[in-house]
């Protein structure tokens, strides 16, 4: 066997760039003052999204990961990042939401009043900047005590989000987040110092060769995941979650629903492909593919009772996240074909990337609607398409998407997942991807149904909503849509710097 | 038995002990300041195991591993702000709750 | 030893156990207190002084500062989160017992010999021209932690001055009791010449003896804080330039000398080998600053008045 | 030489814990604050002080030895601060009660 070390490739640095831009702009508004917030942020914008395409272009071009070595320090010492096609397909889906959520927020804070510099508008600038790198950083991260600092730089970013507006509720909601995100971590970093003591090393890399069935690597692995479930707010540990998401302000809401947990999610993908021992993979896989189904139909359930628009999107992530885990049983690979080999390998992250394009679009569409009517209940939203017809329109793509309805992302990574769902002679999984979406489309449909009815006395908009603000949404949905066009097979793309990684799999 | 009093093992079993402690009270206490010293415990518990391991690194010439002595002192100071964090959240949480009787009078202790 | 080990390991849990029962809120901080500073001789008896001086400094220093005050603030009007109940607290005691034994059975179970990086750390040492081979892991080999760390630390505190209400944001926060007793003013007088040399010194030994940024950022800022609270000069405006650039300096530098790292030697955060020092040096004097500044304002917490125009 | 200043390591270091045992001791038993400020305040500065001229022979060098005098120069300051501000807000309670 020989050893797997990481050497820095061609295009690595620009794994670097990906995770320290956002940090430089940050800087550079605490040197600069609030003013200027947003025209750095925009800057940087541009440049983060040329970087993270230029990743993307890298992998396809090599066909191999991409890999750093930080300040040439050697990992198990030093640092390493790497980024394979699932980390490629994810940067560039974080830029995209990113940006074009940032446009969003950059429109609406031109239609009101006070200049810039204020204290939402800079607070926003900055954590959507270090939340971006956060986000990278875990999406590249190699070394699990590198990734722990990425966890806690996203949680510090995407707690002042969450009560941008400085309402007594909001706060209870940063507060309960912030404690539940805090235990997440911890638990996870408990569990990195464990696995430190046992092997000597934090480079997931070495750990996919080195890892063996153990008391430690167990005890490890199972606080990691559960610190991590409690900051995915994967059922039952969601109920942080949709207090959070819907008290934010859109755009803050957009991104921490479309990205925020996804890092999670990731790490937990991370840690049960590449480091759990088979055996320990597929036990730790049964109980998330639980957890995931009872999440699925039960927050659906939840959406479907939501008066408000924006808790009844926020009930929905909860449940689009338990499609994420329910992979986990079906990518159970063989001696022949390794789980990112399988189609539901694929259909998961085409789940990830499509819902956080969808989600972001619809969260921007409530976002304009409470901007339009001063209000997000969904009663009496009737005929609210008349007035705002783009907006509507995105979240009905959007809906489509969160359905499984072609054509659509959605559509084809909840196909995928039937398909293996059904190849395996899993009922169960089936039926709850079959209830899942039956439950999106009667929640969708409540919100479609308000947008074309014809109501007694027509709805009036209290302000005028300039239509670039709607567009950034349509842009998002659309996006979201289009994904549903990759052919319905395991994508190339995700397989990307995987080959190596095998080892654990072998018998 | 002699191997449980190394010092290794011994705080390292005195940190998985304090996890417990700490996690208890983070869930279960009614006050939310007790919580947040209840996190600090939970990751005081953490920082010991890491120390645990650490001083079971020792060879010789060297008393201990500095890595994992490192890796805790970034995670001190990320607990730390951490709790000014949540500290900070409670406070105006009570300001906005307790309705708006004048300005807070947190002044009479310095301390 | 072994006895003063096992003496310390009970009072340690005998204490953290005092925090989570007390009735009284500022009895359990206080014995908070008292768990940090035997925190300290833990490490001690775990070789790790570097570690130690941190968690003397922040875990029974300033975190001491920021809970009293809080616990001040709070008092009479603490926020109750809904009470468990007995089941409930039943099930989460035997959740956090079974984490504990788990937790407990892996630190027993760990492989023999234990796997350790100290010798290929003592390996890479002279690269970096430092004598401590934790300054050297901090800044050198796991720079990059140490620099989102920072980060992480600034944007903690851009979080805190974001709970200021709308028109106090910029402003300064607020200190300084109605009236500041004489011992206190005194000690504010005298204590500060002292705790700044201190802190110099803590960073200056830093590179080759147990010490360093964090050490030294702490002390600083204990001292801040006391002139501060001692009333004997204000706390700044959060707009303040000279605060936003000390604050922003150390990770700019740092930054600034990784990206300098493209050019001049073999890549991001890698120094030239007959710089490295020098360069270490020079971060890690920012970096002081920056966390001193850093952790008295998280300490301070949001604006409490309107800023100055 | 070395071994009777090890003897007077021993024998001052000894006495300054019991001085901090006595002033625990008090701490627990005295039945008020400022009764209990004066016992561990006493037992304090004078084993502090005893524990550390016990070690001064023991310091390797100048400087370390200078270091541990400036311990207890800054112990000395700050107990003494801590022990006024104590008994004043012992004082102010009584006259507020």
């Amino acid at each position: 066997m020989t050893p797997l070390v990481h050497a820095t490739t061609p295009g690595g640095f620009l794994l670097v760039l990906a995770t320290i831009l956002p940090v430089c702009a940050v800087l550079a508004i605490l040197a600069s003052g609030p003013r200027s917030a947003a025209r750095i942020a925009l800057a940087t914008f541009a440049a983060g999204l040329a970087v993270a395409i230029a990743i993307a272009t890298e992998l396809i071009s090599s066909g191999k990961a991409l890999s750093y070595v930080v300040g040439a320090w050697q990992p198990p010492l030093g640092i390493a990042l790497r980024a394979d096609g699932l980390s490629g397909a994810m940067l560039v889906m974080t830029a995209l939401v990113v940006v074009a959520v940032g446009l969003f927020a950059h429109i609406q804070h031109g239609l009101q009043t006070d200049a810039g510099g204020g204290r939402a508008q800079t607070t926003f600038w900055v954590m959507l900047l270090a939340l971006w790198s956060a986000l990278n950083a875990v999406f590249v991260g190699e070394d699990l005590f590198n990734l722990y600092v990425a966890l806690e730089l996203l949680t510090f970013a995407a707690v002042p989000l969450v009560c941008l507006d400085g309402r007594a509720e909001t706060v209870t909601a940063a507060l309960r987040y912030l404690l539940f995100a805090l235990i997440g971590s911890l638990l996870y970093l408990l569990g990195a110092g464990l696995i430190y003591g046992q092997y000597g090393t934090l480079d997931l890399l070495a750990l996919a060769q080195l890892a063996r069935q153990d008391p430690a690597l167990a005890v490890a692995l199972a606080l990691m995941i559960v610190g991590l479930l409690a900051k995915a707010a994967l059922f039952p540990l969601h109920l942080w979650l949709p207090p959070a998401h819907a008290g934010a302000p859109a755009p803050a809401s957009a991104v921490l629903s479309a990205l925020v947990i996804k890092a999670p999610v990731f790490l937990i993908l991370r840690l049960v492909l590449d480091v759990a021992p088979p055996q320990a993979a597929a036990i730790a896989g049964q109980m998330l593919a639980v957890l995931g189904a009872a999440s699925i139909l039960f927050c659906s359930v939840m959406a479907l009772r939501q008066a408000r628009l924006k808790l009844m999107i926020a009930y929905s992530t909860v449940a689009q996240i338990g499609y994420l885990f329910i992979v986990f049983p079906l990518a159970a690979g063989s001696a022949d074909l390794p789980p990112w080999g399988t189609i539901a390998w694929t259909g998961g992250a085409l789940q990830l990337v499509s819902h956080a394009l969808a989600k972001a679009a619809m969260f921007l569409a409530a976002g304009v609607i409470a901007e339009a009517f001063g209000h997000d209940r969904i009663a009496d939203l009737g005929g609210f398409g008349r007035v705002l017809p783009i907006s509507a329109a995105a979240f009905g793509l959007a809906g489509l998407s969160l359905m499984g309805i072609p054509p659509s992302g959605g559509f084809v990574a909840k196909c995928l997942l039937l398909t293996a769902a059904v190849i395996q002679g899993n009922p169960w999984l089936a039926a709850t991807i079959l209830a899942g979406g039956v439950l999106a489309g009667a929640y969708v449909f409540r919100v479609i149904d308000k947008a074309l009815a014809v109501p007694t006395v027509p709805i009036v908009a209290r302000r005028a909503v300039p239509r670039r603000l709607e567009c950034a949404a349509l842009a998002l949905a659309i996006a979201a849509v289009l994904i549903g066009f990759v052919p319905l097979r395991p994508f190339g793309f995700l397989q990307i710097g995987r080959d190596g990684l095998n080892l654990a799999w072998a018998p | 038995m002699m191997a449980v009093l190394q010092p290794g093992v011994l705080f390292g079993l005195c940190g998985a002990a304090l996890v417990g402690i700490g996690l208890f009270a983070v869930i279960t206490h009614p006050g939310l300041l007790r919580r947040i010293v209840g996190c600090n415990i939970l990751g005081a518990g953490i920082f010991l195991v890491f120390g645990a391991v650490a001083r079971r690194g020792a060879g010789p010439g060297f008393d201990a591993d500095p890595v994992p002595q490192a890796l805790v002192i970034t995670g001190i100071v990320v607990a730390f702000s951490a709790s000014a964090l949540a500290v900070a959240l409670l406070k105006r949480l009570a300001e906005l709750t307790v309705d708006d009787r004048a300005a807070p009078d947190e002044s009479r202790s310095g301390l | 030893m072994a006895l003063f080990d096992l003496a310390l390991v009970a009072l340690l849990l005998m204490l953290a156990l005092r925090v989570v029962v007390e009735p009284d809120e500022r009895s359990a901080i206080i014995t908070f207190l008292a768990f940090g500073l035997l925190l300290g001789l833990a490490w001690v008896r775990l070789a790790a002084p570097d570690v130690a001086l941190t968690e003397i400094a922040i875990g029974g220093g300033v975190t001491g500062i920021l809970l009293l005050r809080a616990e001040a603030a709070l008092r009479g009007r603490g926020k109750q989160a809904e009470p468990a109940t007995r089941t409930g607290k039943l099930a989460v005691a035997a959740g956090s017992a079974a984490i504990s034994a788990g937790l407990g059975f892996a630190v027993l179970t760990f492989s023999t010999p234990a796997p350790t990086l100290a010798p290929a750390a003592a390996q890479a040492l002279p690269a970096t021209g430092l004598g401590n081979p934790v300054t050297a892991v901090l800044l050198a080999f796991r720079a990059l932690d140490t620099l989102l760390e920072k980060v992480v630390v600034l944007l903690a505190l851009i979080g805190v001055w974001s709970l200021a209400p709308d028109a106090l944001w910029g402003g300064a926060p607020d200190l300084k009791p109605a009236a500041v007793p004489g011992p206190l003013a005194y000690l504010g007088r005298v204590l500060p010449p002292f705790g700044v040399v201190i802190g110099v010194y803590m960073f200056w030994v830093g590179a080759d003896a147990p010490g360093g940024t964090f050490q030294a950022g702490t002390v600083l800022a204990a001292m801040w804080l006391l002139v501060m609270m001692a009333g004997l000069h204000p706390p700044p405006d959060t707009t303040r330039w000279l605060l936003r650039l000390v604050l922003a300096g150390g990770p700019i530098l740092f930054l600034a000398i990784a990206f300098l790292g493209f050019a001049f030697a073999d890549g991001f955060l890698a120094y030239p080998k007959a710089l490295a020092k020098p360069l270490i040096l020079a971060i890690e004097a920012a970096l002081t600053l920056s966390v001193a500044a850093a952790l008295a304002m998280l300490v301070a917490g949001p604006a409490r008045k309107a800023p100055a125009r | 030489m070395s071994a009777l200043l090890d003897t007077a390591t021993v024998v001052l270091v000894s006495v300054g814990a019991l001085l901090f045992l006595a002033g625990a001791l008090g701490l627990l038993r005295f039945p008020d604050t400022l009764s209990r400020l004066h016992a561990i305040s006493k037992a304090d500065n004078l084993g502090l002080g005893l524990i550390l001229l016990g070690l001064l022979p023991q310091s390797a060098s100048i400087a370390g030895g200078l270091k541990l005098v400036c311990i207890w120069l800054l112990a000395q300051l700050s107990a003494a601060t801590a022990s006024q501000l104590l008994a004043r807000a012992v004082h102010r309670d009584r006259t507020e009660r």
